[in-house]
């Protein structure tokens, strides 16, 4: 999104393909029907880490120097180590 | 407004800062939201992992894949108003409508599955929480193709340019909004366990 | 530099977001709507029981108790009143009934509002469905 | 005052602060009948004076309401009032009938009140807040219709500000869900559920736009700071206002026969519903702090800010201590929300009309900007005697909730409710304390309008504008 010019692919491109490549992943361990702390955490993690290149590349916030940038990267890890917590209190 | 496609240090996210203290007040919501469900289940796993396995993640593949669709197909749109590209950035946006579209119909697909089987908010725990915090996403997506309607008909009336196209990116903004909370509710709801 | 927070914006998120809200409550409301009949007693609201309700709102019980925890706070909750008084509608009139005329030196006294035999029954049977609508578990105990 | 019209608020702040003034005595007499059970039984038992201590409070904060829109919104639209006949009309036939109503709580017995005034056609009354006669409701409605026309038709041959809208959007909420009023089901359940559509989306609804655009147009005059920016805020601070307090009606579905989920969906969004209270505080003291001039009324200054804060205390704090769901189970019902609606009440709503009575009297009275010091002193007494005195209330009351929630719902050998009664009596006799207290900051308010009549006006030395 910030290469106006023709290179082959743009970043935000390869960012939608690795998005997409992760959802299959997340799906596939779903239809397997796989349960346990550590592919919860797994599954979980790699869909923080989808939510951040949404924010960082697709809102563009990457380019933004103010605390805005944190607004994602707070409301990632805050609900994320709470559902990691709960899941750990499951599991253990 | 000529600096929005600069590459260095913004003071500000793109888009009118009124719709990110809204954006932050949604994000609390879902926050809230996701945390309780997951507590909630650490007290009732046995319920939540039986019927979390009713649930078709067919459908929740698709709708995911249309919500990330659509966001990229939002950014391109903005990115291609960037060099004055009207009719591309249309396109674009008319593209990212449809794949908001698809979702609203294949979830709707996915409610009537549920209603068939006399399923609904009330069944149990699980179902409160998963019609609590699916249909409130539902509505999201309705508001940001709202939203996204709104840039689009301005757009074809030739209200945007590479100089001026805040409105766009507030629109964008929240719809990015809209797909980053789907790809936590998808994990968590469907796969989770 | 151009405004970052404009008044416009700021205005379409006021209307577009408590539509938006607005909408959301009305669909719970909807569901809500759907869901009572399993849980709020209805089968049970016979004439007797719609009288009892009448005389209850005529004599401003409200005023001094509460019912199912809304109300004043100056005299004891009603919602479970009947079965606190050992499921008995007889209880609760013989209570009502013999409330002194001039009170009690120096203590609450709920008035004597000298009610008919039928609007005692009434509002007693009144209460008895109050204490049978599915409250989720509320009053935690059984003193309300 | 720039506009002859305006001075049709004077009649109604007059009638609100005289209504105030009896809120409060029945608020003492009913304090008192906590301790000492048999006080003035049987002529006026509690449920009486209850009666009257509540609708009075309703009464006299729709009168400082509609006073406070006769006054903003020609001065906002820049033109005179439609009709100034209209509006003084209404005042009397509101005040005859809400003096017809409180006289007809305490000079007949409820049950004959319904019965002279044929409750029986549409049985309206003997519900919390709700009890007037079905007349008086109907007699609301009409003055209601009659003032929103009188407001609507100056706002539309006027300048439309975002106060003045956002102002006349509050009112006609509070006209429009005053209809669900008149619904009263047999079924005790849908019965509470819409009472609540009342009695909820005014007070955390609609009546905090009003709220919001008084305060807005109140910091405009008094710190000179841009419109603009204040407009600005006041679409956010209601938008928030709206957002989570519409599902945070929820909080209400709880424990009254209505499905489960709304203890999930009220607890969430009513845990929110500070936010708004708490973005009001800050603006309010952000725009005095960049205020481009010192206005000469101090006291009506201190008025707003007092809302700000006391507002966020009352209804955010003590809103957010029983909202969710888990504590409510225990607390529902109990001397906590008493606690949190007497600080809610006044911090929100009474401050806020006494806020605009404050800036707008002296401008009414004939002065330029403001009071003499020596009323502004006074004023600013009673503004501290009564605030601090309905701290002291509130916090006596969350004691005496605290206490009763353990000895009557959390232990194992729960005690009936008057053998709780009577172990709490103490904070009931300390908050009665400080109503006495609450009282004569009251009367000095009153006082504070005679004192100091024929000194000149407070002037600020005025720097240069910073």
């Amino acid at each position: 999104m910030n290469a106006p010019t023709s290179s082959l692919l743009r970043p935000c491109t390869w960012v939608y393909l690795l998005l997409m490549l992760l959802t299959f992943f997340t799906w596939l361990v779903g239809i397997t029907g796989q349960s346990g702390f550590g592919i919860s955490m797994l599954v979980l993690g790699l869909s923080l880490l989808k939510g951040q290149l949404i924010g960082d590349y697709y809102m563009g916030l990457k380019r933004v120097t103010s605390f805005w940038r944190w607004v994602i990267v707070i409301w990632l890890t805050l609900p994320g180590s709470l559902i990691g917590l709960a899941f750990y209190l499951t599991y253990s | 407004m000529t600096h929005a496609d600069s590459d260095i240090g913004h003071e500000r996210p793109p888009g009118d800062l009124a719709i990110w203290i809204f954006i932050c007040a949604e994000l609390l919501v879902f926050a809230v939201f996701f945390a309780s469900y997951a507590f909630t289940r650490a007290n009732h796993v046995e319920l939540f992992n039986q019927w979390q396995s009713t649930l078709n993640r067919n459908y929740a593949l698709v709708n995911t894949l249309a919500l990330i669709t659509s966001s990229y197909f939002v950014v391109r749109a903005i990115a291609a108003i960037r060099i004055d590209h009207r009719s591309a950035s249309l396109r674009w946006l008319l593209g990212a409508l449809a794949m908001g579209a698809l979702f609203l119909v294949v979830k709707s697909m996915e409610y009537a599955d549920h209603y068939s089987h006399g399923v609904n908010l009330r069944t149990n725990l699980f179902f409160m929480f998963y019609f609590s915090l699916t249909f409130f996403h539902f509505m999201h997506v309705l508001m940001g193709m709202v939203i996204l309607g709104v840039n689009a008909a301005v757009l074809r009336k030739g209200g945007y340019s590479a100089e001026n196209h805040r409105g766009m990116e507030t629109g964008g903004s929240y719809w990015h909004m809209v797909d980053m909370v789907w790809l936590i509710l998808f994990p968590l709801v469907y796969v989770m366990r | 530099m151009s405004e970052t927070f404009t008044k416009s914006m700021a205005r379409n998120i006021f209307y577009g977001g408590s539509l938006f809200f607005f909408l959301l409550f009305l669909a719970l409301t909807f569901d809500t709507e759907s869901a009572l009949p399993d849980r709020d007693n209805r089968q049970a609201i016979t004439e007797k029981v719609a009288l009892g309700k009448k005389v209850w709102e005529e004599h401003d019980c409200i005023g001094c108790h509460t019912l199912l925890g809304e109300g004043a706070y100056f005299a004891p909750e009603l919602g479970n009143v009947y079965k606190r008084f050992g499921n008995s509608t007889e209880a609760i009139v013989g209570f009502i009934k013999s409330r002194p005329e001039n009170g009690i030196p120096g203590r609450r006294s709920m008035p004597q509002f000298n009610l008919s035999d039928e609007e005692l029954e009434a509002v007693a049977e009144f209460l008895k469905y109050a204490s049978e609508i599915n409250t989720n578990n509320w009053p935690p105990n059984i003193q309300g | 005052m720039k506009y002859q019209s305006q001075a049709v608020a004077k009649p109604y702040f007059i009638a609100a602060i005289g209504l105030f003034v009896g809120q409060i005595l029945f608020g003492l007499i009913m304090g008192l009948q906590y301790v000492w059970g048999d006080f003035l039984f049987p002529e006026i038992p509690f449920n009486v004076a209850r009666m009257v201590h509540t609708n009075l409070l309703i009464v006299w904060i729709l009168f400082g309401f509609m006073g406070a829109a006769y006054y903003l919104i020609p001065e906002e639209t820049e033109n005179e009032l439609w009709s100034p006949k209209l509006a003084l009309l209404m005042f009397w036939i509101f005040l005859v009938a809400g003096a017809l109503t409180i006289l007809g709580y305490l000079l007949v017995p409820y049950a004959k009140l319904a019965e002279l005034t044929m409750n029986d056609l549409l049985p309206t009354m003997g519900r919390e807040f709700l009890e007037q006669p079905t007349i008086t409701k109907i007699g609301i409605v009409i003055v209601a219709l009659a003032f929103l026309l009188n407001i609507g038709m100056t706002l539309l041959k006027g300048r439309k500000t975002v106060v003045s809208l956002v102002m006349v959007i509050g009112l006609t909420g509070l006209a429009v869900f005053f209809l669900f009023s008149f619904f009263n089901p047999d079924n005790l359940v849908k019965d509470k559920f819409y009472w609540w559509w009342v009695v909820h989306l005014w007070v955390e609804g609609v009546w905090e736009l009003i709220l919001g655009s008084i305060l807005a147009f109140v910091l405009i005059k008094t710190t000179g700071v841009d419109r603009e920016v204040i407009e600005k805020w006041l679409y956010i601070i209601i938008a928030m206002t709206l957002i989570t307090g519409i599902i945070g009606t929820g909080h209400h579905y709880y424990w009254i026969g209505t499905p489960e989920y709304w203890q999930w969906w009220g607890s969430i969004f009513s845990a929110m519903e500070p936010i708004p209270f708490f973005m009001m505080t800050i603006f309010a003291f952000n725009m005095v702090n960049k205020r481009r001039r010192n206005h000469p009324n101090q006291a009506a200054v201190l008025w707003a800010l007092g809302t700000a804060v006391m507002a966020f205390l009352g209804a955010g704090v003590w809103g957010f201590l029983h909202t969710l769901a888990p504590v409510n189970y225990y607390t529902h019902g109990t001397q906590i929300t008493a606690a949190h609606g007497h600080m809610a009440f006044y911090g929100a709503y009474a401050m806020i009309v006494l806020t605009m009575i404050s800036y707008s009297m002296p401008l009414m009275n004939g002065r330029k900007a403001a009071n003499s010091n020596k009323s502004q002193v006074v004023e600013m007494w009673a503004f501290w005697l009564m605030t601090v005195s309905m701290v002291f209330i509130t916090l006596f009351l969350t004691g005496a909730g605290i206490l009763q929630t353990w000895m009557q719902r959390y232990t194992d050998t729960p005690l009936n409710f008057m053998a709780a009664q009577e172990k709490i009596a103490v904070f009931y006799w300390m908050r009665e304390i400080a109503g006495v207290v609450f009282l004569i900051g009251l009367t000095l308010y009153i006082v504070s309008f005679f004192v100091g009549r024929n000194d000149p006006e407070a002037v600020i030395e005025e720097k240069a504008a910073a």
